[in-house]
């Protein structure tokens, strides 16, 4: 084989930017969303680049993207990038070219959309497919979910951008944390040591230390070499897992989805904000968790129906108090929706600004 | 090929399935297939059968490849070894087609054919291979000028906003920052001896549509320090209804100025009279929502930098961060070597003081800021901090008493 | 008194050594031991030795939620 | 008499002068004149010359006395012994001037005759006598009517807001509330056998004007449930300028309704169309905003009861809190013994989990709300939150999934 | 003797109430501040009662109470009460006894006030009159501050309710955490250790536990019985020194005042909120602390240039932003202004949402 190369870094993006952008690099003025799905951008030279955005379930294989690939190299010169939400988008110069993309897209099977106030792709991770920590998988809920709100995708019917995340489980691989809705794989149970294979498989001090909680101990059976877990403490984050594989926590039954609701990452109006704790356990349903699917459409639907103009589903929360959240989306209030950890102490109601 | 009674209903709907792609390349890979059998084990059993690996790697790296086994190799012996890299993907997730296939004819080589476009961190993951394959795939792909992204303790693939390079309201150029740092860090990228992982993303501006203030450790949000620019009479026009509001993103017909923008702008230093559009710009915070809602008419001012932001993480440990202002505005060009420069010294001195598993945030709340700022030599600002602590339990340090010695006063003087 | 490169990739090797199947050992926590023994010791040249450790293949990268520096073994999870 | 030129200086100006009055009594008291010298001092060298004491106190109580000794007793023999006593105040402070009377006559003759009316948590403070005198002190003052107040690990001197004796808004009674729970906790009062301190506040409305919020560990505020009463004629005479704002407690002449009331309004639930001023009640967070400005315009609902909120206390150690809402709204009546009985649920549990000096909010929040609300049969409500957890790390007990199991669901069924 | 009396608790205070409350008591309907310092309540029945508040140093001599006394039989029945702020009231039923009432506060100089709009009493402490901890004097702070802010007690000048309170030690006594402008004493040196003393003095474990930071340790040296303390981590809250005589940390030039603004207790418009640090270190200059006095004053007329109509201080900051507050007020930004306490990152901007 040649020489062998390392440390070489990505390649420049330069070499993959389209004629046009090249050109007008930086130079950018304005744009418009001419039908949703479709961005144009004008820069200062008065040329315009037409950007269609198109729905992907992120898991491609080879075959999928060799069709996206002759479909850009058909109208965009070749030219393609994908979106920091996993979307694709198809850069067009040609604006001629606009109409009959739109038919071959539409006879494929690749939706545009997610511009403007839709929802768009839905971020999420690896699941079933990849990792050994979910609780969930993360694909097939994403397309369920994404199937139930087809109708949102391709249009800009929402008070707001909408943004969706999933991960599958309390990692939080993506910005989950700070989504508009974000569902979130939770296991339930404490880990079960595996005493045989911990000895040779982890590190006893590490595997301590993992535990936000402190809910690890060394076993008072020295001769074990292992470790005993203080199941009343364990919140069932998988830290421990993680560290030390002979700890596994998955149980098909008790492990579950949660939903987050009300955070949102860019400044515009009111600053970035956490999601927060809205559903503390759905079952976990494949192939089509159902009653995620639904819980979802009601807080959407919710929301749509009670946000004031351009207002994020965080605006819209903060604005009737969570209090009134609850009520509308018909969603119980339990001990878990209550903050324990850490800096519980902010988010408790140290006012009579509340609402009956 | 296996049953997959459960899968199977992912295959209709509207969006795209990724049940039904699968299948087409199972029909070429048994790999492929193995991996919708175990899928639909888990589907069925509501349960991974992914186990840990944490050994392999290419020669010399030790990030980029993240190892997977199943633990049900007897009956998906294709997924015996099943491993995935992460390929850092260029500035703004740019590609041609060309370069799309050649990475697809290598990985249809030497891996499944799986990809994920993209990983939540950026990088352009390549889903399934061997051990034996990790090697010459990954100099297969180096050839074609692609190298391995981060993982483990390391540097992480940077990443960045689409930017100037189709974006009006980039105020730094965030491809360029994204693949200048990604360079000058290739070592720390693929040897990883930091306490635990540290991402960088580059945000053009205030909507961070990286996310950066979630999700890296370092956040680079552009910012400008000057006045809005205004266009009076696209003001009028978006307000007569001849522009769209939002260009054109919305279910609403027409802008209305004075409720749509005046007054959801957050720090009410906005007036219109009809007329004229005014903007107390002292007092503007930044917020890009005048300017989101009016882009023809409204801009940005001229002098442009970057706000960097610190400590954003996932929940684990102590709950989820976001990052907050460092340094409130730094002017950047390339090469960026003051971002680079500052990004060194912050790191040298989480290396030195951080735990195993310690995020820079963490260690800055553990420590305190004004070690970390001290360390780093950066001045206290009140950008910092939304609100100044509550609580009375400050700290003195001998250096405060000499400069009151020296004449120093907190309080004011005139 | 600092280590000639080539003594310093053994002591870093013996370091490995001596903690395998006790304690995982990462990148910083050489550099620290060896700067302990070897205060002059340039921070620089210790990162080089480390990498030429590695890309020897004597010694390689593991993870198992932090990365750590190991001598190569047989991945327990794998089925060989 | 000692020379005081430092204090000297603080005899003059318009604002009363404790100097010139503590000199008045000086000229009869010697001790008092020991005080000014000690004062002095710690003037002149920044410094206090009091020591610890806390052995003092009167037959059979342990709390209400603060014991203080003179660190310079040679030169300020009047204070070698210089307690303090706390006599419980009436509720709302209200005196006839016999009853001020008798207490000074007792003061005049077993103290230092110096008053703090009243200190700080609220009780009438007698400042300064000797270990013997306490005791009979104590018995003359009981013998008028007078109990000793708290101190120390017990029951504190619960205080109240003026409330319905002179005040409006008073959602409740809040002096009768306030001596029924005084009178029903004296044991506790008297006998420190708690953790730390425990105190109770009762503030008629949501204005506050006893600072329940930031100072008692149980704090009682006065709230109504149904809608704001509107007189919308006298509505539009404030609109017109012929009320004044706020019953001219301001240094504005007319009241912008829209300005000034329903702009302002924290909810945005008002509307005024400059003849109708609407409420909607439902989404109103009884704020008091709108009914402070136009106090003969608008009066709370009629549906009135109390919100009880828990755990405030002063930074020691965690730092300040302040309550947070525990019971959005209890219907209450004398004798309170629904409040009592919260009351005693409450202290049962911090006395039995509380470590020494733990205020109770300190332990709810190092055990969790939930083991404090189960504990004293509390159901859980939002309103006790700003906003739910953030964090996913939440735990599950065995009865949750028993209840699963028999049917709860935490999602939307409709 | 007569037989001991104890647990009888405080007297009903039934017994104090004037005809006209006790008639009225619960029917009151409105009120009106007639001018500052003086209240009018009408109740339902057309019963009025005026109360005429009367600032007061708090401290009293029994020789200055029954000079009240001697007002408040003379013009209100011997009926009278104190605030929750520590001024006193005269409750005049009779309407005809308001001017000659005035008259004769005037002339014994004691002012009314503290209503509405103004600045009300400065709830304070005891300082050097009484406690073992203070950093400073409470008496003499409080009457310099209210000699020179004196004309906003007795007007309604100011664009909303100003409460300044103040207190001697980090224990706070009063509600100083919550206060529009908070005084505050604070040591700025670690306790030392009078080894001696503390061996008989003082519980070693309690000694230890009393520290918020750790900072206390058992001594190494286990024949001295004592403690040492590692300065790097002391705050000098004096807690050690309240649970143990033997660990003092006064320093006459080190201890001093700080500032903090911005808190609120009522739920009007906006919910209750803490004080926040202004200022870390003022010198403590007795007798009349002149740099404590200029910089209330300043904050106090910057607030009322700058606030909106019915803003209080801390909506006044709130709505401009820290970051401008230290600006106009002309207060330099320290090291000590950022938490580093328990619940420090709630505190941190997570936002573009500053202002240059
Ligand atoms: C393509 C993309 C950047 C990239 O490098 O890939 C992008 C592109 C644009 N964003 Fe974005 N944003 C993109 C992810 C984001 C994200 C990140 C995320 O969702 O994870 C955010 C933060 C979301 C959040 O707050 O939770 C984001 C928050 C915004 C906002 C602020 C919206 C708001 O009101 O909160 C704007 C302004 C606007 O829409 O008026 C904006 C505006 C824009 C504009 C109009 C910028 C421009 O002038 O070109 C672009 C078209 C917007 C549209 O589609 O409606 N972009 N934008 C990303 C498309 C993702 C996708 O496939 O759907
Ligand atoms: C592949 C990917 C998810 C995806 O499907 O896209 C991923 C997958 C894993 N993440 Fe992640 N993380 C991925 C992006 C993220 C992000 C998003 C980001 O970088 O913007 C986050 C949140 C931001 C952050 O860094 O905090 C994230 C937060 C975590 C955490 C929690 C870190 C924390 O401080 O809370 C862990 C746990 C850990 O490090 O042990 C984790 C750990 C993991 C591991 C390595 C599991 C483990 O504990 O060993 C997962 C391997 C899955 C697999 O089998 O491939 N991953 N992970 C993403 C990386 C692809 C790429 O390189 O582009
Ligand atoms: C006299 C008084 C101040 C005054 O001048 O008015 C006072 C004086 C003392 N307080 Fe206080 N506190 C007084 C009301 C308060 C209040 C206000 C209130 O009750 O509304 C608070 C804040 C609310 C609270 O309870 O947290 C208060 C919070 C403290 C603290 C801190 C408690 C905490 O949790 O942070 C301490 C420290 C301690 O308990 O060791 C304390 C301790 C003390 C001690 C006993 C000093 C000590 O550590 O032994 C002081 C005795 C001074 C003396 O020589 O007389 N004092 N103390 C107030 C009691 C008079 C009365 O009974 O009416
Ligand atoms: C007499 C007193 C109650 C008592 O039991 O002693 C009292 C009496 C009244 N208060 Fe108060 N408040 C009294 C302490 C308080 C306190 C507690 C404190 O300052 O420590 C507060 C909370 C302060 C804070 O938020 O920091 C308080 C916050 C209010 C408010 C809300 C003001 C605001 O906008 O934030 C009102 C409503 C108003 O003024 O319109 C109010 C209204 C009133 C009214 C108008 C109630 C009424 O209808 O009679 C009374 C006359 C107000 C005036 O003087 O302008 N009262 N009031 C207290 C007088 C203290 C003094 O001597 O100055
Ligand atoms: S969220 Fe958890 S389970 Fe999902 S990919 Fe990330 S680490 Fe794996
Ligand atoms: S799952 Fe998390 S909380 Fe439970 S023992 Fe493991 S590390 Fe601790
Ligand atoms: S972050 Fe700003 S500059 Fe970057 S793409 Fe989004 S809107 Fe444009
Ligand atoms: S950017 Fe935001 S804060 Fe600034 S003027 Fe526009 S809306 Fe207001
Ligand atoms: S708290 Fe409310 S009821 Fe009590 S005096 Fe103040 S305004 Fe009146
Ligand atoms: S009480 Fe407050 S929230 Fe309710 S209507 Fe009035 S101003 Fe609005
Ligand atoms: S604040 Fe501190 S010094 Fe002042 S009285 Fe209270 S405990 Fe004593
Ligand atoms: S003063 Fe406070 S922080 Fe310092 S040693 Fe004593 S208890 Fe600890």
């Amino acid at each position: 084989m040649a020489e062998r190369i390392t440390d070489i870094g990505p390649p420049h993006y330069g070499k993959f930017l389209s004629p046009v952008i090249k050109e007008n690099y930086g130079k950018w003025v304005s744009h418009e969303i001419i039908e949703p799905g479709i961005l144009k951008h004008v820069a200062e030279s008065g040329a315009e680049i037409y950007s269609v955005r198109v729905a992907s379930p992120r898991i491609l294989t080879t075959l999928q993207a060799r069709d996206i690939c002759e479909v850009a190299d058909k109208y965009c010169g070749g030219y393609l990038r994908f979106t920091s939400r996993h979307n694709f988008e198809l850069l067009v110069s040609d604006k001629a070219k606009l109409e009959p993309l739109k038919a071959e897209l539409a006879k494929r099977g690749m939706p545009k959309g997610g511009t403007g106030h839709s929802i768009t792709n839905i971020v999420h991770t690896q699941g079933w497919i990849h990792c050994h920590t979910p609780a969930i998988d993360a694909s097939g809920v994403v397309k369920s979910v994404m199937d139930d709100l087809f109708e949102y995708f391709g249009s800009h019917r929402l008070p707001a951008q909408v943004r969706i995340s999933l991960a599958c489980c309390l990692n939080m691989c993506g910005a989950v944390h700070c989504s508009d809705i974000a569902i979130l794989g939770v296991h339930r149970t404490p880990p079960k040591v595996n005493h045989d294979r911990l000895r040779h498989l982890c590190e006893i001090p590490t595997t301590i230390s993992a535990c936000p909680t402190g809910a690890i101990r060394p076993h008072p059976d020295k001769s074990l070499k292992s470790v005993t877990v203080n199941e009343e403490r364990c919140m069932y984050c998988g830290n421990c897992y993680t560290m030390c594989p002979a700890m596994p926590l998955f149980d098909p039954k008790k492990g579950g989805v949660a939903l987050l609701v009300g955070g949102k990452v860019s400044n515009a109006k009111s600053p970035p904000m956490f999601s927060r704790l809205a559903v503390p356990w759905i079952p976990n349903n494949p192939p089509r968790w159902p009653e995620v699917v639904q819980t979802i459409r009601k807080i959407l639907i919710k929301y749509a129906e009670g946000a004031n103009k351009y207002e994020r589903v965080a605006e819209w929360i903060e604005r009737i108090g969570w209090e009134k959240f609850f009520e509308v989306c018909d969603i119980p209030f339990t001990y878990q929706h209550i903050d324990d950890y850490k800096w519980a102490y902010d988010t408790y109601r140290t006012s009579m600004h509340f609402k009956f | 090929m296996h049953k997959t009674p459960l899968l199977d209903q992912l295959e209709s709907g509207p969006y795209p399935s990724f049940v039904k792609d699968l299948k087409r390349l199972a029909a070429k890979k048994p790999q492929v297939n193995d991996l919708l059998g175990q899928l639909e084990r888990s589907y069925k059993e509501k349960i991974t059968h992914w186990k840990h690996g944490g050994i392999v790697g290419v020669l010399g790296y030790g990030s980029g490849i993240i190892g997977r086994y199943s633990d049900l190799p007897d009956e998906f012996p294709g997924l015996e070894h099943f491993h995935t890299m992460r390929i850092n993907h260029p500035s703004g997730w740019f590609y041609t087609t060309q370069a799309i296939r050649e990475v697809c004819d290598i990985w249809d080589q030497y891996g499944s054919g799986i990809l994920n476009m993209h990983g939540a961190t950026g990088d352009l993951v390549l889903l399934g291979t061997t051990t034996d394959n990790l090697e010459p795939c990954f100099q297969a792909l180096a050839h074609k000028g692609w190298d391995i992204g981060g993982s483990g303790s390391a540097m992480r693939s940077p990443s960045c906003c689409v930017g100037p390079a189709r974006c009006e309201w980039a105020m730094f150029d965030t491809l360029e920052a994204c693949y200048e740092c990604t360079q000058h860090f290739q070592f720390d990228l693929h040897r990883p001896s930091f306490p635990y992982k540290y991402k960088l993303k580059f945000s053009g501006c205030p909507n961070d549509c990286v996310a950066a203030v979630a999700r890296a450790d370092q956040s680079h949000i552009g910012v400008w320090r000057d006045d809005i620019k205004i266009d009076q009479s696209a003001v009028k026009a978006y307000d007569g209804g001849e522009l769209k509001p939002r260009g054109g993103a919305t279910p609403y017909a027409k802008l209305d100025v004075k409720a749509d923008v005046v007054d959801l702008c957050p720090t009410g230093c906005m007036s219109w009279d009809g007329k004229t559009l005014k903007i107390d710009n002292k007092n503007c915070n930044h917020c890009m929502h005048c300017i989101n809602m009016m882009p023809q008419a409204l801009k940005p001012g001229s002098e442009r930098g970057v706000t960097i932001l610190m400590g954003s993480h996932a929940p684990i440990l102590e709950g989820a961060q976001m990052s907050w202002v460092i340094v409130p505005f730094m002017e950047v060009e390339p090469p960026f070597d003051n971002i680079k420069e500052l990004t060194e010294r912050i790191i040298e001195w989480w290396a030195e003081n951080g735990k195993n598993r310690e995020r820079v945030g963490e260690l800055i709340l553990r420590l305190g800021m004004r070690t970390f700022l001290e360390a780093v030599g950066l001045p206290p600002v009140p950008q910092s901090v939304i609100r100044p602590r509550a609580n009375p339990f400050f700290y003195w340090k001998q250096e405060d008493f000499d400069a009151e010695a020296a004449g120093k006063k907190y309080y004011t003087t005139k | 008194m600092a280590l000639a490169k080539a003594e310093l990739v053994e002591y870093l090797y013996k370091m490995v050594e001596a903690a395998q199947g006790k304690k995982q050992l990462k990148a910083m926590d050489l550099q620290k031991a060896v700067l302990k023994e070897h205060p002059d010791q340039d921070k620089n040249m210790i990162k080089m030795a480390i990498k030429e450790l590695i890309d020897s293949g004597r010694c390689v990268y593991t993870y198992f939620g932090g990365s750590f520096i190991e001598i190569p073994h047989v991945e327990g999870a794998a089925k060989h």
